[in-house]
């Protein structure tokens, strides 16, 4: 069975009890994205701190309406950049996206990705990869917005 | 309608899955494949990759252009394609345009209609298409985006308004919801949902548009597939479908048009073989269907769309009809029994066709899916291209099986085990 | 450009010739046929039609829209079409959208500008494609009728104005004839000459457009096949061309558009599989190429031009153009015997591709073609909807000849043959 | 050789000594015509006498431009139409027209459209019958604008 695989205890638990779920103020930025596929939405807010290469991310909050997959992701977003530098977010991002996009070739690295790692058997699954970007693309935009209105 | 009564004769199933190789292979740890997505796309017998091969390997050429003899047989094959298609539907040779896909189908008659609304350099015939501000253009909150976005850029275009029936609870057309008026232009709808599988009331509807004087057209991208339709008997002005969900090719489809609208319908796409006289300052253009098909055209795929129309005459559309709603009250039973399923869409067989979705409670449309997947039963996750209905049913998506000939029973009995297998994974159960 | 040398090496086109199924067969009194109408339409290999059936046996479902392991595959085989497409052509996938044909492709174009055009609710980043009155669009007097009536239909559509390069005795664009403005904003001509067999400048044309900020289309439906294109570095903004005319399926054609244009243009057909978010108020769009491929689209055919595109790559596009390039020779050198024949276009092999068109004194093209038909020798009669091209030399049709990978010389030597006794058939020997 | 079928001698002498060629003085109505796949052109004249049943084809000029086919075809046309009445040219017109759509199913009947038959060997090469029938369409168009002219 290759359900399992892909939806690893990890997950079922993210998606279960999700971290740092709902909308808080205050927030810096507030970015609406779909899946434009499955019509899965996420809302979410971001709030950052000091500036420059200090900058680090003080919260992040959400709301969504979508699949296991998409919801458990968000869930490990939070885990993984609150409190992180900007910079440090981004790394740990690009790291995610390229794990999730890889078709299962890049295992993933749990120092950088945490939990993260456990959408490795998600990456196998084409039509999945969206669910598991969804927050994370949200997130990317979200701290954009900020920087620009800076 | 006549059409929708249930022959006691069953189809030899078994012997039409022979046809259609696609569906003897295996998917994930090697399960045989329960494909319940036909109404996204259907799959092809071997008939219908015959004819196109026989045709590409014997006869292949430009059309309509050359004067050599390999030209002559395969306009022969196009135009006889032409025909069959419109035996099958009710229409006449000349009515039927061949598109890219039903989605064309209906960008065309959109934009035939704001290229009517630009005067500049036309005939009077062509003032019926024209609409502008005040205007009204009518669809119904059930459409496919391929019936309702070519709708709204054409408002957008022409300043014309975009109005809509609503959808009742049990997901019909709500009749109630909208008085059509002088200034109704168009009123577009689909013959069968693609969700919830109810059939449109399209005497009644056509009724009204025809009082006011307003078009109709029709996606039966949805039932020419599945069910007898006569076009003209509909009387219907324009009506649209895919080659690719009766077991025909890809990047086929047609509209049909009345001979009288087509003949005063400025044209969409223009270029090559669809003149009359070409100047540089400026062209004149053939008569339909000519007029709308410009380019080399989708030769091979015509062939093969002539020839999907021949294996589902022989099998013979009521009895295709019958088998699906044997398949759908099938569904219908075996899922209502599933804790926590809701049918989204009527839940009974009356003026119904085949396509089934509905909702889990606490499991989201794509994690049934993915369970399903991993038992080889392929069904369609989310919106299925009718985001606004599932808003007006408050949900993000739904599952959908979808049937053709090639479907078993025993297949849809799998749909109920697997949801339950879903919601057991998913700790709800 | 580097790519008109002529390797020394030839093809070895009886192997290539056993690829064609269709090569094989005998036409009018057990005649083989010799099929010198490429420029039309090309015939398919073996290898092309079994990448079809392969995929439609094995693989086929939706594209983007399935979430099924079908799907899935389907999704794959798609986008690794794009993807080879891209490599052979010099672009990026993200710069390639699957249209039907080449006529899709550059009305898509025209569309999205007249859409442009229209300002109501679209963003500023349309702005560059918006067009009216006092603006001008340029083609040249040599274009096929799919690059000149659409922007004919532009300017209609928008009350821009048509202005045009003519063309020399020789066949070639003059570039005399015509000067750019600050008002000219697309300039759109043949990448080569679908009757003469012209190339055009193609550096000096785009250098002149950019130097006045003028978008450039380039119709690459006769390069493309038969020769390497990198359109990146031929700088141009758009280009066009078709599958079927390389040895690829019917229904498909490509539009390559750069990247920052794509993503700024609004779309042209709309539907499923090409928006972003859909209300009954209104919608945006996906980026593209999603966003200009509107509904299920030519799947296997993509796939089909995929295999088309693996299979000239393997032959190599230097050998492909360097065999037409002889078969052009033998063309030019036969017919020039032949008296009373006048070539229409360049009777030289500099700058020019493999269409040979040409009149004979006192036997009209059409009674020409008869005589080559009844021996074998299926030719082009007539326009070859290039109408004004021919006005522009005073005749009504020409006939031509036209080659691919599968052309021998011993076919081009029977045409001068053919053409003689024609002469002698109607008395003008 | 099937060449022979088609190009029959009765077409190649028409073809090189078209009857009733050339543009004439008076006329009622004129018509240009064209084939749009080959760009062949016909400009055609008629000029009408009498009028109600007794209505006859006085004369019919033209110009041409194209192929032998279409050439010989508009010569055999002013043989036969000229003199008759305006009911009775239209009756070999339609049998004409009803032996060049047949794919050579109907051979013709002489009695009615003469040196018509030659062009049997035509209705075989679909191509061909637009050429055979261009100079027919000019006439028919040509006497259905004096008609509503009147
Ligand atoms: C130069 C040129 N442009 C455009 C076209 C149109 O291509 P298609 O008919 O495949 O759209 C053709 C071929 O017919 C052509 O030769
Ligand atoms: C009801 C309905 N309308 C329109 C379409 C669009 O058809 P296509 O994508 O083949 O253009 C579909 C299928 O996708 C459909 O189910």
């Amino acid at each position: 069975m290759q359900l399992e695989q892909m939806y690893q205890e990890i997950i079922l638990d993210h998606y279960r009890q999700p971290h740092g779920a709902g909308l808080r103020d205050p927030f810096d930025a507030e970015t609406h994205h779909v899946n434009p596929t499955c019509g899965d939405e996420v809302t979410l807010r971001v709030k950052l701190d000091g500036d420059g290469a200090n900058r680090t991310v003080q919260d992040v909050s959400y709301e969504s309406l979508g699949c296991s997959i998409s919801q458990a992701s968000t869930s490990v977003l939070t885990d993984l950049v609150v409190g992180k530098s900007v910079e440090e977010a981004f790394r740990i991002l690009e790291s995610f996206q390229e794990m999730a996009q890889s078709r299962g070739k890049i295992a993933g690295d749990e120092e950088v990705i945490g939990d993260g790692i456990a959408f490795a058997g998600v990456s196998k699954y084409p039509a999945r990869v969206k669910c598991a970007l969804l927050g994370w693309m949200a997130f990317k935009d979200a701290v954009a917005r900020v920087k620009e209105e800076a | 309608m006549t059409t929708l009564q249930t022959p006691t004769a069953g189809l030899d199933v078994a012997t039409i899955r022979d046809d259609f190789p696609i569906l003897s292979r295996t998917v994930r740890e090697g399960r045989p494949l329960v494909y319940l997505d036909s109404g996204a796309t259907s799959q092809r017998p071997r008939q219908v990759l015959d004819a196109e091969r026989l045709f590409l390997e014997t006869h292949n050429a430009a059309v309509h252009r050359g004067a050599h003899q390999l030209a002559e047989e395969a306009t022969d094959d196009y135009e006889a394609a032409r025909s069959k298609i419109a035996v099958f539907t009710g229409a006449e040779p000349e009515e039927l345009v061949f598109t890219k896909n039903a989605t064309e189908a209906i960008n065309l008659v959109a934009y035939a209609m704001s290229n009517s609304s630009i005067r500049t350099g036309l005939g009077a015939e062509s003032e019926r298409f024209a609409v502008g501000p005040g205007d009204e253009i009518v669809v119904t909150e059930l459409e496919h985006h391929a019936n309702l976005v070519p709708w709204q850029e054409l408002c957008r275009r022409t300043g014309a308004t975009l109005r809509w029936y609503s959808v009742t609870e049990d997901g019909r057309i709500d009749l109630d919801s909208l008085e059509l008026s002088e200034r109704t232009k168009v009123v577009a709808f689909a013959h069968q949902s693609n969700v919830l599988g109810s059939l449109a009331p399209v005497e009644e509807l056509v009724r009204r548009a025809q009082a006011v004087g307003a078009l109709t057209v029709l996606d039966a991208c949805q039932s020419v597939p599945h069910m007898p339709v006569n076009l003209t008997e509909l009387g219907v002005d324009f009506a649209a479908f895919s080659g690719h969900k009766m077991l025909g090719p890809s990047g086929v489809g047609v509209l049909y048009g009345r001979t009288e609208l087509l003949d005063a319908m400025p044209p969409f796409i223009t270029g090559g073989s669809m003149i009359e006289m070409v100047r540089m300052e400026g062209s004149t253009y053939a008569p339909p269907p000519q007029r709308f098909e410009a380019g080399v055209p989708m030769t091979s795929q015509a062939v093969g769309l002539g020839a999907a129309v021949d294996y589902l005459s022989a099998i013979g559309m009521d009895a295709v009809f019958a088998h699906e709603r044997e398949l759908t009250r099938v569904a219908l039973d075996t899922l209502r029994e599933v804790e926590g399923v809701r049918i989204i869409g009527p839940d009974s067989l009356e003026q119904r066709g085949g396509a089934v979705s509905f909702v889990v409670d606490g499991v989201h449309a794509h994690d049934v899916g993915q369970v399903l997947d991993d038992r080889g039963i392929a069904v369609r996750v989310g919106h299925h291209c009718a985001w606004p209905l599932h808003r007006r049913f408050g949900i993000a998506a739904t599952v959908r099986a979808s049937f053709h000939v090639y479907t078993t029973v025993e297949e849809v009995a799998q749909l109920a085990d697997g949801v339950r297998a879903a919601r057991e994974f998913f700790g709800v159960a």
